[in-house]
C-alpha cells in the first residue's frame, strides 16, 4: 500500500465507483444513468488522482493514456448497462478500439492491430450476428417494447458491491505488491535474438553505411562467432566478410553504428511465439479445431420447443389471427407465456421458429 | 493382472536382491548368537521366475471363473480351466520344490512380488521414540515346509477339482461357476497362507481360506442348515482369529516387524535361551506370542474347545469337505505351529497347550465318532480327531512326525471323503450306515469299495503295510519317549484302538455285509440339491423311473425305496481319482518311513522338515521308556499294531459277523448296557448345547441389555450427530437456487471474501494468531 | 524442443485419433460409424504406451514426472470411461437409419462426441505436461471446453441445456478469473515458463512468501480453478451440471476436469510455497501462509458442505455430485501438506497422495456413475429417462447384480471402507496431513468422512432392500439398451475396487514417482538474481523501434 | 524503490512526457475486470453476459501488456495473442449454445433455466 495510492482515497475512489455504477445499471424506475455515469468518471478521477500524487513527477500527464481510459472504461460501463444488446455490443468494440490505443501506448503495435482485427473484426461480428438472429430489433422509439430481462438488470446493488469490493482488493494488493515487483531485465536478451537474424542486421548495417554492396556477414563455421550483438562485455560487434575470405570487425563504437539495430516489437512476439512457445500454437490450433466442431454440432442439433415456449408460440399464432381481424379483444400481453411481446405477434410467423 | 502380469520380471529380477540383506543379516546372527541352531534360518537361496506363477495361476483361475459366471457360461469349461490350472501350478510346486532343494545349503528364498503394505513412521511416546515400518510385501518365502505344504495342496486340489467337476455336473452353471471361484480363490488364499514371506500375508492367506470355507459351506444357500453351518463355522473361526491378530500385533509390537527373513533371526537369539533351559530369561510378552497363535491355529483347525464347526461343516458339498475340511484347510493350524516352532520352544506354556489340546481333541473326538451313524460326519469327527494327533505330534516336540501325519492324512482322508462322496452322489444323499450295506457286491461300486479299504487302513493305522501306520507311530513314540509327555502317549494309544474299531465299522456295515441299500431324501426331490438332473448321468438316464414325481410317505419308501431306486455307480473321473489317491497313499509310505530327526536315513518328508523352521533342535529331555523297552519307537510299531487290529477285530466282531441287515449288528445288543454313555456320544458329548447355555444364552442376554443402553444412549447421540449435518445441509441448500446469477454471485462473494482474507493476511491483521490457531507448520 | 515433442506423443497420438473419430462419425457406412469407438481406444492405448514408454522424459518444472503419471492415468481412465460413452447423444438416429431414412451427416453427433471426449482427454494430458502458464491456460481451455458441448448435448432434454449454460457460463467466468490470476503471476515474476518463475518468486520472497502481487496472482488463479475441481466457492454449478448430463457424461465430468484442476493447482502450488524461502526463518517446507490459509479454509469448508448438502440428496446424480464436491475437500488437505521433504516416503507425500487418489476416486466414482447410466425408467408420458432416484436402485444387487454389486462396491470404496482402494487412498492423505503437522484438519476430515457415511451407506443399503411392489410399475427401473457396454466400465470399476488394492503398494510407487519434487535452487546462481540497476538503456530496444 | 523504475517512459509516441506508471494500466485493468463482473452478475440476457465474460478476459490483456511493457519481453504479449484465440474460440461455442438455447425456448433470459436446484 505505501508507495503507489493512499488508502484513503483508493477506497473513496472504489466507493463512488460503485456508487455510479449502480446507478448507472438499467432498474426498475427511476434509472439515472447519466448521473451514474458521471460519478463513476468522478470515481476514476479520484483513483487517478490518488495515483497520481504519489507518482513521479517526470512531466506532463500522458493525456492519451487518459483519453483512452476514460473511454475504455466508459464504454465498458455502457456495455454492462445499456439495455439494448446490440449497442452493448457496439460499445463493446468501442472498449476494444480504446484498448487497442493503450496496447499502441505500451509499444505494443502488433497486438493493438490484432486486437482491432480478431476481436472487433471478428469475434463482435459474430456477436451481432447472433443478435440480429436471437432477437428482434426494436427500433430506436420502442425502448418499452425490450424484454424485461434487457431492462431491468437483477440486484444491481448486490453485484456492484462485491465486484467493486473485489476491485479494491485487487487494486489494494496490486498497490502493495508492483513496488515490491522487479522487472525482469531481459533487454539483453532481445538484443540476443538478433544473432539469429544476420540477413536483418546485414540490410540494416549496410543502410547505415557500414558495409558496402558486397559485403556480408560472415558465415558460422568453426564455431565461430561472427554476430555478437549482446556480448557479455565491450560492445556489440559484427564481422564481416568480403572479397576471398577476408574478413573485417565492425563494432557498436562506430559512430555510423545504426541506433535502431534493435530488435522491432513484431520481431520479438515472432521469437517469442514460435521459439519459446510452438507446442502453444499447436494446441491453440487443436482449440480451434474443437471450437469449430463444437459450435457446428451445437448449431446443428435438432431441437424441440419447450413446453413454455410451444405455448407461447401457440397463442402467438392465435393472437396473429386475431390481429388480422382487429379485434379489440387481443391483450397485450398473453396469459401463460413469458416474454411474449407485441413485437413479435406477426402474421405467418412460424410457431416453431425452429426445425 | 496385467499390471502384474508386466512387471513380473521386474519383481523377479528384485527376489535376489530382497533376499539378499536378509540372509546376511541372518548369516551374522546366526554366528555370534545360536550356534546350535545351525544357521537353518538363513535365506540365501534364489528362484526362477515360474515359481511366482504358482499362486497367481489359481487368481487367475478365479478370474477366468468369475468370467465364466458373467458369460453365463453353462459348460464343464470352469471344472477344465480350473483343473488345468491346477496341474499347472502342481507341476509348478514340483519344480521350484526341486529348485530349492537342489542347491545344497539353500534353505529358503524369497520370492518379491510386489510392494503390498509399506507405512514407514516415526512412532513417538513420551518416553522413546522409534522408526517403525510396517513392511507387509507381496513376496513368498519358500523352504522346504512351505514346498511339502504347496506340494500336496496342488496335488490334492487338482484331484480333488477334476472329482469335482463331475460331482457338481448336476448344477451346471451360475453355481457351477461359484463353486470354482470359491476353489480357485481358496487355493490362491492358501498359498499367500503357506508361502508368504510376513504375517500379513499369511493373516490375508489365513482369513481367504476362511471366507471361502465359509462361501463353500453355505453353497447351497437355500438349505438352512448349510447357512447355519456356514455361519457357525466363520463365527467360531472369528473367536480363532482375534487370537490369532492379537498374536501378530504383539509380534510388530515385541519384534517391530512381521517379515520372516527379519523375525526368525530374533527370535534364534530367544532361542539359545529355550535350548539352555532359561526360559526365564525370556520376556513375558514374548512367551505370550505362540499361546495367542494357538488360538488361532486351535479355531482353523478344529481343536477342542473350538472344534464344533467343522463336524457342521460337512454340509457344504463333498468335495469341499474333502479339500478343505480334511486336507489342506485344517491343517493351516498345523502349518502355523510347524513354522512357528521356534517361537514355540521359546515360551513355557505354549506347547503344553497344543499337545493337551490335542489329545484331548484327538479323544474326544473318537468317542463321538464312535456313536455317528452318518458316515460323512464320522469322517468328520475323525477329521478333528487326526488333527489332534498332528497337534500332539507337534507339541510333544516331535515336529516330523506331526508334520508328516499331516502329509499322510491328506491322502488317505481325501480319499475317505471323496469315497464317502462318491456313496453319497450314487445313492442320493443317503448317508446313514444303517440304510446302506453290501456296497462291493453292486455293480460298478467295486473301485469305490476297494479305495475306500485302502483308506480305512490307512486311518486305522494298520501295521508296516500302511503310512498312516509309520506317521501315527511317530507321534506316539515320540509322547512316550518324553517322560513328560506319557500320559498324552497312553491317550493317543487308547484313541488309536478308538479310531480302528469306528473307521472299520463304516467299512464292515456300508462297504460289505448283505446287500441293501435305501436311497436317501433326494431321490424323491429331483431338483433338490444333491438331486440329479434327469439329464445328468448316463446311469440316471438308463435307469427309468427313479424321479418318481409322487414320493410315497416315509414308511412305503424304506420299504419299498429300493425297488424304485437305481443307485448310479460313480463315472471315470471320481474312479480315477479315487485310485490315484489310493496309489498315493501307498506311495507316501517310503516318504515317511523314517521320521526321527536326528537319524541319517530320515526319510523325505523327515528330511523337508528338518531344513526348515520347523528342524530347530528343541530342548533337551530325558529319554524315557515305553513298558520296559528302550527303543520306544520300535516297541509302539508292535504295540500300536496290536491296538489297531484289536479295534478292527472288534469291529469285525460287532458289525460284520453274523449281520443279516443293514440297520442291525451285534452291537445294537451291547449298547443299552454301556448306559447313558453312547447316548451322550452321539450327541456330541452336548457340547453344542453346553456351549448354547454357557455362551450363547448369556450373550443373547447381554446383548438385549447393551441393545437398550445402545437405543437410549448412544443412539441419541449418534442421532445427534446424524442431525447436525442434516441442519447444516439444510441451511446450505438454500443457496443452491437453481438461478445462474445466485451461483455467479455466490462465486464472486466467495473469491471476494478470499480476496480480503488474503488483504487481512498480509497487512498482518489476522496473520499470526489465525494460523496459530489452524495449527500447521511454517 | 525434440523433447518437448517426445514429451507431447501421447497427446499427438489422442488427437489424431480424434480427427479419425471425427470423419469416422460422419461416414454414411453404419460399419464405419461403429469404428469409431474401437479407434478411440487404439487411440487411447496407444497414448498409454506412449506415455509409459516416455517415462522417462521430464519436464523443467518443479514436478518433472508429473506428465508420466498424469497422461498414464488419463489413457487408462479414458479406456474405462469409453464405454460409458457408448450410444450417447444419438440413439434415435441410428434407429431412424435402421428404418430407411437416409444417413445425414450433419444430423450425427456420435462421432463427434467421442473426438469431443478424446479432445477432452487430450487437454487433460496437456494439463498434466504443462510447464509454462500460456500452455497450462490452453491446455485447462482445451480440457473443458469439450466438455461444455458434451453437456448440452447429452440428453435430448431441456435439463441437459440448462446444465449446459450454467456450466459454460460459470466456467467462463472462473475461466476468467484464473486467466487474470496467469496475467497477474506474469506481471510479478516477468516470466511465464515455471520454472523461472519460481526462481524469480523465490529471489522476491518476503517473510510471508512472495510479495502481495504474485500472491494475488496465485490466488486468484487458484480460486478459477478451484471450478474445475469443484471446490468451495466455486462449486455452485456442480449439482446441476451433474444431474443435467447424462451420467456418462456426469462421470466423465467427475475425473477430467477435477484431475486437470488438480494437475493446475500443484503446479501453481510449486511456483511458490512448499519449499520456500523467508528471510526470517529460512527454507520452509510449507505452502506460503496466505495459501496455506486460504486452501486450508475452502478444503475445510468444500468437504463440510459436500457432505452435509448430499445427505439430503435423493436422486443419485446429485449425490455423487456433493460427494464429488467433498473428494476435492478432501485432495486439497493433501495439496496443502504437499510434498513433505526431500526423503519423505509414500505416507508423507500429500501430492503423491493426490495422484493417488484421483486414480482411486476416478474408478470408485465412475463405477457409481455406470450404475445411473445403465439403467432407465419409463416416465408416465412414455419416453425412457436416466433412473436418477435412489429409490430406483431398490434391490439392484438381487436382481441386477452386476450393477448392484458395483454400486455397493463404488460406494463403499468411496467410503474408503479398509480391504478397497478407496481405503489406501484415504490413508496416505490422512498420514500426509498429519506429517505436515495440520492436526485440526486432519480432525476436520476424519469427522467428514464418518459424516460421508451417512449417505454412502444408504446407496449401499438401497441396493439390498427389495423392491416393493407399492412403487408403480412405471417407475421401475430397468436396464438401458446400452446397458452391456456400459456394465463393462462397472466390471472394471468393481475389479479396480477390489483388485487393485492388492496392487496400491505399486501404483503407489508410480504416484511417487509422478509426484518427485525437484525444488529451484534458493537464490539463483544466475547473475540476473542481482537485479541490477536498471537504467534507460534497458528500455531501449523497446523505445527504439516506434522512431 | 527506483522511481524511474516504476514509470513507464513512453517513447516515441507520442513524446516522453509520460507519468503513467505500470499501476495505472493496472487500475484501469482491475476496473475493468470489475465491471465484466458486475455485469455479468446483473445482465440477464445470455449474450451480454458472455459480452461480459469477454471483457473480463480484455482486462487481463490490457494488464498482460502492461507487465510485458514493465518486463521488457515479448511474452505477455505472445499470451494476448493466446488469449485472443480462446477469447474466439469460446465465443464461438458459447454464441452456438446461446442459439441452441434460443431455439429452445424462444429467449435468451439466462433466468428461465432454473429447473434444477437444491
Amino acid at each position: 500500500m505505501d508507495g503507489l495510492i493512499s488508502p484513503i482515497l483508493l477506497y473513496s475512489g472504489c466507493i463512488v465507483g460503485a456508487l455510479g455504477v449502480c446507478l448507472a445499471l438499467p432498474r426498475r424506475g427511476l434509472s439515472p444513468q447519466i448521473i451514474g455515469a458521471l460519478v463513476f468518471a468522478l470515481a476514476f478521477g479520484i483513483l487517478m488522482v490518488g495515483l497520481g500524487i504519489k507518482a513521479p513527477k517526470a512531466g506532463l500527464p500522458n493525456f492519451n493514456f487518459y483519453l483512452f481510459a476514460i473511454i475504455a472504461l466508459g464504454s465498458s460501463l455502457r456495455v454492462i448497462s445499456h439495455p439494448r444488446p446490440v449497442y452493448a455490443a457496439l460499445y463493446f468494440i468501442l472498449t476494444i478500439l480504446a484498448s487497442a490505443g493503450m496496447y499502441v501506448l505500451l509499444s505494443a503495435e502488433f497486438m493493438a492491430f490484432a486486437l482491432v482485427i480478431v476481436y472487433a473484426g471478428a469475434i463482435l461480428i459474430t456477436y451481432l450476428f447472433v443478435i440480429m438472429l436471437a432477437t428482434e430489433t426494436p427500433t430506436a422509439d420502442q425502448v418499452e417494447a425490450l424484454a424485461d430481462f434487457d431492462r431491468y438488470s437483477r440486484e444491481p446493488a448486490m453485484a456492484t458491491v462485491v465486484g467493486f469490493v473485489l476491485v479494491a482488493g485487487m487494486t489494494t494488493l496490486m498497490a502493495t505488491g508492483v513496488p515490491g515487483a522487479q522487472p525482469l531485465n531481459t533487454g539483453t536478451t532481445t538484443a540476443a535474438d538478433l544473432n539469429e537474424l544476420p540477413r536483418r542486421v546485414e540490410t540494416s548495417l549496410r543502410s547505415a553505411g557500414l558495409i558496402g554492396i558486397d559485403e556480408h556477414i560472415a558465415g558460422d563455421e568453426a564455431g565461430h562467432q561472427s554476430l555478437d550483438l549482446a556480448p557479455s562485455e565491450g560492445p556489440a560487434r559484427v564481422r564481416v566478410t568480403y572479397g576471398q575470405g577476408r574478413t573485417r570487425e565492425i563494432t557498436a563504437d562506430d559512430a555510423r553504428w545504426p541506433r535502431d539495430l534493435q530488435l522491432t516489437n513484431i520481431e520479438g512476439i515472432g521469437f517469442s511465439l514460435l521459439r519459446d512457445n510452438p507446442g502453444s500454437i499447436e494446441v491453440a490450433g487443436v482449440i480451434l479445431l474443437m471450437a469449430m466442431l463444437g459450435s457446428v454440432v451445437l448449431a446443428q442439433k435438432k431441437v424441440e420447443l419447450d413446453e413454455a415456449a410451444k405455448l407461447a408460440a401457440q397463442n402467438r399464432s392465435l393472437a396473429s389471427t386475431l390481429t388480422l381481424d382487429n379485434s379489440p379483444l387481443m391483450a397485450r400481453t398473453i396469459p401463460g407465456a413469458p416474454n411474449v411481446r407485441e413485437a413479435d405477434v406477426r402474421v405467418g410467423q412460424n410457431p416453431g421458429g425452429a426445425a | 493382472m496385467i499390471d502384474l502380469l508386466h512387471h513380473l520380471p521386474l519383481f523377479l529380477a528384485q527376489a535376489g536382491e530382497h533376499g539378499a540383506p536378509a540372509a546376511h543379516a541372518a548369516a551374522e546372527h546366526g554366528a555370534d548368537g545360536a550356534a546350535g541352531v545351525g544357521g537353518l534360518l538363513r535365506v540365501n537361496g534364489t528362484l526362477p521366475a515360474w515359481s511366482a506363477y504358482l499362486p497367481l495361476l489359481p487368481l487367475l483361475g478365479c478370474v477366468l471363473c468369475t468370467l465364466c459366471a458373467i458369460f453365463r457360461v453353462k459348460t464343464r469349461l470352469p471344472a477344465i480351466l480350473t483343473v488345468a490350472l491346477l496341474a499347472v501350478s502342481f507341476v509348478i510346486a514340483f519344480l521350484t520344490y526341486q529348485h530349492t532343494t537342489a542347491t545344497p545349503g539353500a534353505q529358503a528364498a524369497l520370492v518379491h512380488l510386489w510392494d503390498w503394505i509399506n507405512f514407514t513412521g516415526t512412532v513417538k511416546t513420551s518416553s522413546w521414540s522409534a522408526a517403525q515400518t510396517l513392511v507387509g510385501n507381496f513376496s513368498f518365502y519358500i523352504d522346504p515346509l512351505s514346498c511339502l505344504w504347496m506340494l500336496f495342496v496342488t496335488g490334492l486340489a487338482t484331484l480333488i477339482a477334476l472329482y469335482a467337476g463331475e460331482y457338481m455336473g448336476h448344477d451346471l452353471g451360475a453355481g457351477y461357476c461359484r463353486f470354482f471361484m470359491a476353489f480357485n480363490l481358496f487355493v490362491f488364499s492358501m498359498a499367500c497362507l503357506v508361502m508368504g514371506d510376513n504375517l500379513l500375508l499369511l493373516f490375508l492367506g489365513w482369513e481367504g481360506v476362511g471366507l471361502c470355507s465359509y462361501l463353500l459351506i453355505g453353497y447351497f444357500y437355500q438349505k438352512p442348515a448349510a447357512v447355519a453351518a456356514g455361519k457357525k463355522a466363520f463365527i467360531i473361526n472369528r473367536i480363532g482369529d482375534l487370537g490369532f491378530s492379537m498374536g501378530i500385533m504383539l509380534t510388530f509390537v515385541q519384534f517391530g516387524t512381521v517379515e520372516y527373513a527379519k523375525l526368525f533371526p530374533m527370535i534364534e537369539a530367544y532361542l539359545v535361551h529355550a535350548q539352555h533351559g532359561q526360559l526365564d530369561q525370556i520376556p513375558f510378552l514374548v512367551q505370550l506370542i505362540p499361546v495367542l497363535f494357538t488360538i488361532g491355529a486351535f479355531g482353523k483347525s478344529a481343536q477342542f474347545p473350538l472344534y464344533v464347526w467343522l463336524p457342521d461343516a460337512m454340509e457344504g458339498p463333498t468335495p469341499v469337505s474333502a479339500l478343505i475340511h480334511a486336507a489342506t484347510m485344517v491343517t493351516a493350524g498345523v502349518y502355523l505351529v510347524a513354522r512357528f516352532f521356534p517361537i514355540y520352544l521359546c515360551s513355557e506354556w505354549a506347547l503344553p497347550i497344543v499337545a493337551w489340546g490335542g489329545a484331548i481333541t484327538a479323544l474326544l473326538a473318537a468317542t463321538i465318532g464312535m456313536a455317528q451313524f452318518d458316515i460323512k460326519r464320522i469322517m468328520a469327527y475323525s477329521t478333528v480327531s487326526q488333527l489332534g494327533y498332528m497337534f500332539c505330534g507337534l507339541g510333544v516336540l516331535g515336529a516330523a512326525g506331526g508334520v508328516g501325519h499331516v502329509f499322510t492324512h491328506a491322502f488317505f482322508k481325501a480319499l475317505l471323503f471323496l469315497a464317502c462322496g462318491a456313496v453319497m452322489h450314487g445313492f442320493a444323499g443317503q448317508l446313514d450306515l444303517r440304510k446302506l450295506s453290501g456296497l462291493n457286491k453292486m455293480r460298478g461300486w467295486g473301485v469305490v469299495t476297494w479305495t475306500m479299504l485302502v483308506g480305512c487302513i490307512n486311518l486305522a493305522g494298520v501295521p508296516y503295510i500302511t503310512a498312516g501306520f509309520y506317521s501315527k507311530d511317530t507321534i506316539m513314540g515320540d509322547a512316550f519317549a518324553n517322560p513328560h509327555t506319557q500320559a498324552i502317549g497312553w491317550i493317543l494309544l487308547i484313541t488309536a484302538g478308538l479310531t480302528a474299531y469306528y473307521t472299520f465299522r463304516v467299512f464292515f456295515r456300508v462297504f460289505v455285509g448283505p446287500k441293501h441299500y435305501e436311497p436317501g431324501d433326494e431321490a424323491h426331490a429331483p431338483h433338490d440339491d444333491h438331486g440329479h438332473d434327469p439329464a445328468g448321468g448316463p446311469a440316471l438316464r438308463a435307469g427309468p423311473g427313479h424321479s418318481e414325481p409322487h414320493a410315497p410317505g416315509p414308511e412305503s419308501r424304506s420299504t419299498h425305496g429300493a425297488h424304485d431306486f437305481h443307485p448310479h455307480p460313480p463315472g471315470w473321473a471320481i474312479n480315477l481319482v479315487l485310485g490315484v489317491l489310493a496309489v498315493c497313499a501307498f506311495a507316501a509310505i517310503p516318504l515317511v518311513l523314517n521320521l526321527d530327526l536326528l537319524s541319517d536315513k530320515i526319510a523325505w518328508v523327515g528330511g523337508m522338515v528338518r531344513h526348515s523352521t520347523a528342524g530347530v533342535n528343541p530342548p533337551h529331555h530325558d529319554h524315557a521308556h515305553f513298558l520296559g523297552f528302550e527303543d520306544v519307537h520300535g516297541a509302539m510299531k508292535i504295540v500300536s499294531g496290536i491296538v489297531a487290529l484289536l479295534g478292527i477285530g472288534i469291529a469285525f466282531v460287532l458289525h460284520y459277523a453274523g449281520r443279516t441287515t443293514a440297520a442291525t449288528s451285534r452291537a445294537d445288543a451291547l449298547l443299552p448296557r454301556l448306559g447313558p454313555i453312547p447316548r451322550l456320544a452321539q450327541h456330541k458329548w452336548y457340547v453344542d448345547e453346553i456351549y448354547d447355555f454357557l455362551i450363547v444364552t448369556p450373550l443373547w442376554w447381554m446383548s438385549h441389555i447393551f441393545h437398550l443402553i445402545d437405543k437410549l444412549l448412544v443412539d441419541g447421540v449418534v442421532n445427534l450427530a446424524g442431525f447436525m449435518p442434516r441442519v447444516a445441509g439444510s441451511l446450505v441448500r438454500k443457496q443452491q437456487t437453481g438461478v445462474l446469477h445466485d451461483y455467479a454471485v455466490s462465486m464472486a462473494a466467495g473469491i471476494t471474501l478470499v480476496i480480503l482474507v488474503v488483504i487481512l493476511y498480509t497487512t498482518g491483521a489476522i496473520g499470526g494468531p489465525l494460523a496459530a490457531t489452524l495449527g500447521g507448520a511454517h | 524442443m525434440e523433447s518437448k515433442l517426445t514429451l507431447l506423443w501421447p497427446e499427438i497420438s489422442l488427437f489424431l485419433s480424434a480427427c479419425c473419430v471425427m470423419i469416422l462419425g460422419q461416414s454414411r457406412h453404419k460399419d464405419s460409424r461403429n469404428l469409431a469407438p474401437w479407434v478411440c481406444a487404439l487411440g487411447l492405448v496407444v497414448s498409454g504406451f506412449l506415455a509409459w514408454n516416455f517415462r522417462d522424459v521430464t519436464t523443467s518444472a518443479a514436478l518433472p514426472n508429473l506428465p508420466f503419471y498424469g497422461k498414464l492415468l488419463v489413457a487408462s481412465i479414458g479406456l474405462m470411461l469409453l464405454p460409458l460413452m457408448a450410444g450417447i447423444a444419438d440413439r434415435d438416429l441410428e434407429a431412424s437409419v435402421a428404418r430407411g431414412r437416409p444417413f445425414e451427416a450433419l444430423r450425427s453427433t456420435r462421432g463427434e462426441f467421442y473426438s469431443f471426449f478424446l479432445f477432452s482427454l487430450t487437454g487433460l494430458m496437456l494439463c498434466a505436461s504443462a510447464d509454462d502458464l500460456i500452455f497450462l491456460f490452453l491446455a485447462l481451455e482445451l480440457t473443458s471446453l469439450p466438455t461444455y458441448v458434451m453437456v448440452a448435448i447429452s440428453t435430448a432434454r431441456n435439463r441437459s441445456m440448462e446444465a449446459g449454460v450454467k456450466y459454460f457460463f460459470l466456467g467462463a467466468l472462473g475461466a476468467a478469473i484464473f486467466l487474470y490470476g496467469f496475467a497477474l503471476i506474469y506481471g510479478a515474476s516477468g516470466s511465464t515458463h515455471f520454472h523461472e518463475i519460481a526462481l524469480a518468486f523465490n529471489r522476491n520472497a518476503g517473510p510471508h512468501g512472495p510479495n502481495t502481487l504474485a500472491m494475488l496472482g496465485v490466488v486468484l488463479a487458484v480460486l478459477g480453478v478451484c471450478f474445475k475441481i469443484a471446490a468451495v466457492p466455486m462449486h455452485y454449478y456442480t449439482p446441476d451440471v451433474y444431474q443435467g448430463a447424462a451420467a456418462s457424461v456426469a462421470g466423465f465430468l467427475a475425473f477430467v476436469p477435477k484431475a486437470a484442476g488438480f494437475f493446475a493447482i500443484i503446479l501453481l502450488c510449486s511456483l511458490v510455497g512448499w519449499h520456500w524461502q523467508g528471510p526470517v526463518a529460512g527454507v520452509h517446507e510449507s505452502l506460503p501462509p496466505v495459501l496455506r490459509t486460504m486452501l486450508w479454509v475452502i478444503a475445510a469448508i468444500t468437504m463440510t458442505a459436500g457432505n452435509a448438502m448430499a445427505i439430503l440428496q435423493d436422486s443419485v446424480k446429485r449425490l455423487l455430485a456433493y460427494s464429488s464436491i467433498a473428494h476435492s475437500g478432501y485432495m486439497l488437505v493433501a495439496v496443502i501438506a504437499g510434498p513433505g521433504g526431500s526423503d519423505s516416503s509414500f505416507a508423507r507425500n500429500g501430492l503423491a497422495a493426490v495422484l493417488f487418489y484421483l486414480a482411486a476416486y476416478a474408478i470408485m466414482t465412475i463405477g457409481a456413475f455406470t450404475v445411473v447410466a445403465a439403467l432407465e425408467k419409463r416416465l408416465p408420458d412414455g419416453s425412457h429417462d436416466e433412473a436418477d432416484d435412489i429409490d430406483d436402485l431398490r434391490g439392484l444387487a438381487l436382481t441386477r447384480p452386476v450393477l448392484g454389486w458395483t454400486m455397493v462396491l463404488s460406494s463403499m470404496g468411496l467410503l474408503g471402507l479398509p480391504p478397497l482402494l478407496g481405503f489406501f487412498g484415504k490413508v496416505p492423505l490422512f498420514t500426509s496431513a498429519i506429517g505436515a503437522g495440520e492436526v485440526p484438519l486432519v480432525v476436520v476430515l476424519g469427522v467428514n468422512s464418518a459424516i460421508a457415511a451417512c449417505y454412502y451407506l444408504r446407496l449401499a443399503y438401497v441396493c439390498f432392500i427389495d423392491a416393493p411392489e407399492t412403487l408403480p410399475s412405471v417407475a421401475r427401473a430397468e436396464p438401458s439398451p446400452f446397458a452391456g457396454a456400459r456394465q463393462v466400465t462397472g466390471v472394471v470399476s468393481m475389479i479396480g475396487v477390489v483388485g487393485l488394492a492388492f496392487f496400491a503398494g505399486h501404483i503407489a510407487d508410480l504416484a511417487k514417482a509422478g509426484a518427485r519434487y525437484t525444488p529451484v535452487p534458493m537464490f539463483a546462481p544466475k547473475p540476473a538474481a542481482e537485479a541490477p540497476a536498471p537504467t534507460p538503456i534497458a528500455i531501449e530496444p523497446l523505445r527504439a523501434q516506434t522512431r | 524503490m527506483n522511481d524511474a523504475l516504476l514509470t513507464l517512459a513512453q517513447a516515441g509516441f507520442p513524446a516522453p512526457m509520460s507519468q503513467a506508471t505500470l499501476m495505472h494500466y493496472l487500475v484501469v485493468s482491475a476496473l475493468m475486470f470489475g465491471m465484466g463482473l458486475i455485469g455479468f452478475l446483473t445482465r440477464r440476457n445470455l449474450i451480454i453476459m458472455f459480452l461480459c465474460t469477454e471483457l473480463m478476459f480484455q482486462a487481463a490483456g490490457i494488464a498482460l501488456i502492461a507487465f510485458s511493457r514493465f518486463h521488457l519481453n515479448h511474452t505477455g504479449e505472445t499470451f494476448v495473442i493466446f488469449v485472443l484465440t480462446i477469447a474466439a474460440a469460446e465465443a464461438a461455442m458459447a454464441l452456438a449454445l446461446v442459439v441452441l438455447l434460443f431455439r429452445r425456448k424462444e429467449t435468451l433470459d439466462a433466468s428461465s433455466w432454473m429447473q434444477m436446484k437444491g
